[in-house]
């Protein structure tokens, strides 16, 4: 654990040193974090690898940007530097860019603390070659997180607050709403995180423009390695239609937006 | 005085012989593979598979699991990908690494542990059968086979006819007296039982009024158990003349020799897997440590040495 | 909308009133004079003594408890100054303050219970009597009354025609099917029912290779234990037409809610005393408080609320 | 808490801030520490008071002394200034003072961290007019810890050490020995703090040259406030023969020590 600051009331950034787990990190990725010795809380927390961090050209290390929830963030919260945490990852299948051509455009959409894996993400596009258009939304101004990193790679996301107090006043599936709207027939791909209804709504918004879409899910987890089987979601078969439980940490956390069952 | 030779941790449970006598226990190591990034199969006493049976079995709606007071909560529903998949898929990586390989097997009616045992009989690289009876049985109204002397004894001993395999038999803790379902089971031709396996619980979230699993109850495990798993090994090992395999909580070096000097001779780690996942690797070691250290040449002088007035 | 009446914390047990569901648990508060010093008993809901019996009990030998993870094992033997001393010399203090005070009673056979019955009968300031059906029974073999459906039947009954106090049953979580026992009480007279008590364990302590208690087995209790009491609590309420009153490591205004909601009328808190030692009146506070911001008029609308697909 | 330091390998000092436990707390006695928020570790420590802090001649607060022994005292130990922990004390019956006279010459015998008491008693005894000797024993030299304070208060505590590296080489008992031999037939009483098997020899020396011994006890502690009957030991009953139960929270922790069954 390198450091942690606070950078909106209950929202948190951890720099963790890592080479192993920061060389092998892809954007949608997550790592499992046991918070504390002791055996409450007992259960290891998930926490997607918000950054890498780089020291001449290497990947050193990765942060965390987290919200505080529950005992286990606070607790976190309440670590200083020096102290050192049992981390293992990188877990899961990241987002897929493979098939993506390079002519797609990416829409990356956040809601919430959900943006926490869209940075590297955001990142990673722009290093393949992509410039994602960004759209993020929060309750409130104070909780739009990060902009400034997107905004010093040089991208400029479009963002809506349901307070009003910054952006558009309203939800982040307003804004994609109207930015498929604005760009019909665009051929493109959906990113997104955010809580569960958010994603809900942005897998049937993508569907309606015809774009693919890309959704990453939370459930709480035991293991992340696929072991316990605690982890599962409802997600279509192959077949289409019969229901089958898939691992958020091993199937996931990124998913399909058409196949998820919710 | 520094014993010279390295201590014996090879232990024997009337038919099967671990090397160690830690293992890896079921539905918390998944198919043991999962594991294979994280340490060798290979030094581990043995390992148990989640638990298998004729079908692939979907398991339980989401949410299955929850955390609580040192403990967890889980309704996996027995999910598996079914004895015929195990054998073809995942059975010819695991026979690469040198541990006993235990399978452990359910069913909703007596029948359906009967063909897990007939078919499994057979395979080759599988060192024995662990038989969940913690299961509801359909044709008694959804009774757990395990909290009942008679349907135990009747099911271990048609398991009995079917396979040669060594038989584990793993009892559920949530039983009057858990050392008749012991004494059944030996009598019915058990080799060794395990116990203990989850305590019925169940957790509400305040804010949503609602059950925090989908199944509305589910498993207790962890080191919240632990007290009450100790205390059943030891009963158990009181009451019966077969070898007894101590979990529940287990989460530590320490934790291993309150269940050998209980009464076990060997242990399975759980939920530890979870928050610790090298867990079973450094026990191995952190055993042979301590017997090193306490000059003791064979681990077995642990076993049931709980000093009583 | 605020509400602008306060809400109601009373209920009624079938025949005890309390002014709030918040109750100091037997054997956790002493006789409540201990706690004196701490807050104003007149705030509570009510309080149950330490478990009486019709002599002077002196317990079993130290070390009589021991800490596990999020829980502790105690065995402490019932320790107690006996029905005629606590008559003479605390309830004389204790009727000063305006709370239900409900009076733990255990023995060794059923001739105990209905002495100790009989004579709290005619005494002034009692709410009500709490039957403590967890001990073991001499007269068969040292089973535990509360394990066996008709002992606990024939025992409740006894008690039952000694007595026109209010009688609360205290269940043991150490039986295969709680709701058995749960309905031979209802059945035998039982006004309430309280569960669960403690859960049967043990630790050892691995550098005497000792039990960490003298008496080798304890009574588990904390928060370890809430995921098995809530259980108990929601299958029994779906068992009997009696109220039930929760109780297991019942530790923050969250679990007294989930007791309410899994259909408990009121809550005791145990061992959280001891590491909250304020927790009691707090949670009368907060309980208020939260009524207040979610609009519930009546905390009887909380209880069996679950909210179940 | 105001501040925490370690005072030799695996032993701390605690001060914390409380007017009224200082106020109230007479030496012997205890308070319960609940070391921390979470379930594990579960029940709060018994912890003696050992030394009051003033400000202006007002107490207002303590210290503990204490060793590492588990987990709550690990965990303690980790913790810094500026957090706050939940006390509460001054619990227990400390030792009497009231009945013996002027010319009775007190001997304090420390074991270890049975010394933790013994300061604050020092205290008392020199602010009521007596001179103690102080007799104190330890593995070894870092474990005999404060003797600066001693001195500071003008007493020249007698020492041993097992390993010899100061003082007499033994057992604090084999100091008590030689010093009850050297004044057979004073008129004293003897106050000690240590672990049970030499608190059990100090019983059976002061018996042998006729002092009376006053004893402070450990066991394990839920409640600390008489509720829970768990801290019990085994005292001889008023009548001088049959066993009794008695709470170290509330009867002790000191107990005459002709009185204590071993
Ligand atoms: C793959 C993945 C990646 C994640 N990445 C991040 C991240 O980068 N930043 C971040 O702030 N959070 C992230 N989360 C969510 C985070 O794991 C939970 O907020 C955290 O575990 C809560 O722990 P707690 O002890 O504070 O809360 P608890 O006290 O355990 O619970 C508080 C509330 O959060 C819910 N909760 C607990 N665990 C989870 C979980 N695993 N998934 C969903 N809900 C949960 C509980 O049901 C409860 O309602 C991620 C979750 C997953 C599955
Ligand atoms: C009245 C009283 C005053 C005390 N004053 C001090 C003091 O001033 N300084 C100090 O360092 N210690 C003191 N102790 C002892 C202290 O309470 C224990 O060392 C502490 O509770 C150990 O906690 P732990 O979590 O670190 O150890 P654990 O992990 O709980 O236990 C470690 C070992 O210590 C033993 N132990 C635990 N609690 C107690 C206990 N209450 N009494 C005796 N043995 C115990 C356990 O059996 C175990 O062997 C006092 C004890 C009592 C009863
Ligand atoms: C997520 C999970 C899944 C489990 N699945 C099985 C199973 O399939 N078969 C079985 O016999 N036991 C199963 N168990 C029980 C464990 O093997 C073990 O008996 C229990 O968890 C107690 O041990 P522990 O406290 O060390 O986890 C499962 C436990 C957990 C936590
Ligand atoms: C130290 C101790 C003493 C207890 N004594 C009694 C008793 O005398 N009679 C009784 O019915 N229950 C007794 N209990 C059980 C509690 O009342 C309660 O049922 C149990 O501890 C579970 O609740 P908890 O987890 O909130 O403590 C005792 C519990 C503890 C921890
Ligand atoms: S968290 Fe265990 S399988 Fe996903
Ligand atoms: S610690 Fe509870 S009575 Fe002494």
């Amino acid at each position: 654990m390198q450091k942690q600051e606070s950078i909106a009331p209950g929202y948190w950034l951890l720099s963790l040193h890592s080479p192993q787990i920061a060389s092998a990190a892809a954007p949608g990725q997550f790592v499992m974090l046991k918070i504390d010795k002791s055996f409450d809380p007992l259960l290891p927390r998930p926490m997607s690898i918000h950054s890498v961090i780089k020291e001449d050209n290497n990947r050193i290390g990765f942060t965390i940007l987290y919200k505080v929830m529950g005992k286990g963030t606070r607790l976190l919260s309440e670590k200083r530097s020096g102290e050192s945490l049992v981390v293992i990852g990188p877990l899961g299948k990241g987002f897929n860019l493979n098939h993506i051509s390079s002519g797609c455009e990416p829409i990356v959409v956040g809601g919430g603390i959900g943006i926490a894996p869209l940075l590297f993400l955001a990142h990673k596009l722009l290093e393949r070659g992509w410039t994602p258009s960004v759209l993020l939304g929060a309750n409130s101004q104070q909780e739009l997180l990060r902009l400034d990193e997107f905004e010093s790679s040089g991208l400029i996301p479009k963002v809506s607050t349901e307070d009003g107090s910054k952006g558009v006043k309203g939800m982040v599936t307003d804004l994609l709403g109207s930015y498929l709207e604005d760009r019909k027939g665009v051929h493109g791909e959906v990113f997104a995180c955010g809580p569960s209804p958010m994603l809900e709504k942005v897998a049937s918004q993508a569907k309606e423009y015809g774009l693919n879409s890309q959704l990453s899910l939370e459930q709480r987890m035991a293991c992340g390695l696929g072991a316990c089987l605690g982890c599962v979601v409802r997600i279509r078969d192959k077949e289409g239609s019969q229901l089958s439980f898939q691992r958020v940490c091993t199937e996931g956390p990124v998913f399909n937006g058409e196949d998820i069952i919710w | 005085m520094v014993a010279e030779s390295s201590p014996i941790l090879s232990i024997e449970l009337n038919g099967l012989k671990l090397k160690n006598p830690i293992i890896a226990a079921s539905g918390t190591f998944g198919y043991g593979l999962e594991y294979v990034p994280l340490g060798d199969l290979s030094k581990l006493g043995g390992m148990v598979t989640k638990g298998l049976c004729m079908w692939e079995e979907k398991g339980n709606p989401p949410p299955r699991i929850c955390e609580t007071p040192a403990g967890m909560l889980n309704s996996i529903g027995l999910e598996n990908i079914g004895i015929e998949n195990f054998i073809t898929e995942k059975l010819p990586q695991l026979i690469q690494y040198d541990t006993a390989i235990i399978v452990n097997i359910w069913g909703r009616e007596i029948d359906d542990y009967i063909k897990a045992a007939e078919r499994l009989d057979a395979v080759n690289g599988i060192a024995a059968l662990e038989v969940n009876i913690s299961c509801p049985n359909i044709k008694k109204g959804g009774l757990t086979f395990g909290t009942d002397p008679s349907v135990t004894f009747e099911l271990v001993q048609q398991v009995r006819k079917r396979t040669s395999l060594p038989l584990m038999v793993k009892l559920t803790p949530n039983v009057t007296d858990i050392t008749l379902i012991a004494r059944s089971a030996e009598d019915a031709g058990a080799n060794a039982l395990s116990l203990i396996n989850t305590l019925l619980g169940m957790e509400i979230d305040v804010s949503t009024r609602r059950p925090s699993l989908a199944n509305i109850t589910g498993g207790l495990s962890g080191p919240a158990i632990r007290p009450v798993a100790l205390r059943m090994v030891y009963q158990t090992a009181r009451q019966v003349n077969i070898p007894i395999v101590g979990l529940g909580g287990i989460s530590s070096l320490a934790d291993v020799i309150k269940f050998l000097l209980a009464g076990a001779s060997a242990v399975q780690i759980g939920t530890a897997n979870f928050f610790d996942p090298t867990i079973c690797w450094r026990l191995v070691d952190e055993l042979e440590e301590y017997l090193r250290n306490e000059n003791i040449s064979d681990v077995n002088q642990l076993v049931g040495a709980i000093i009583e007035e």
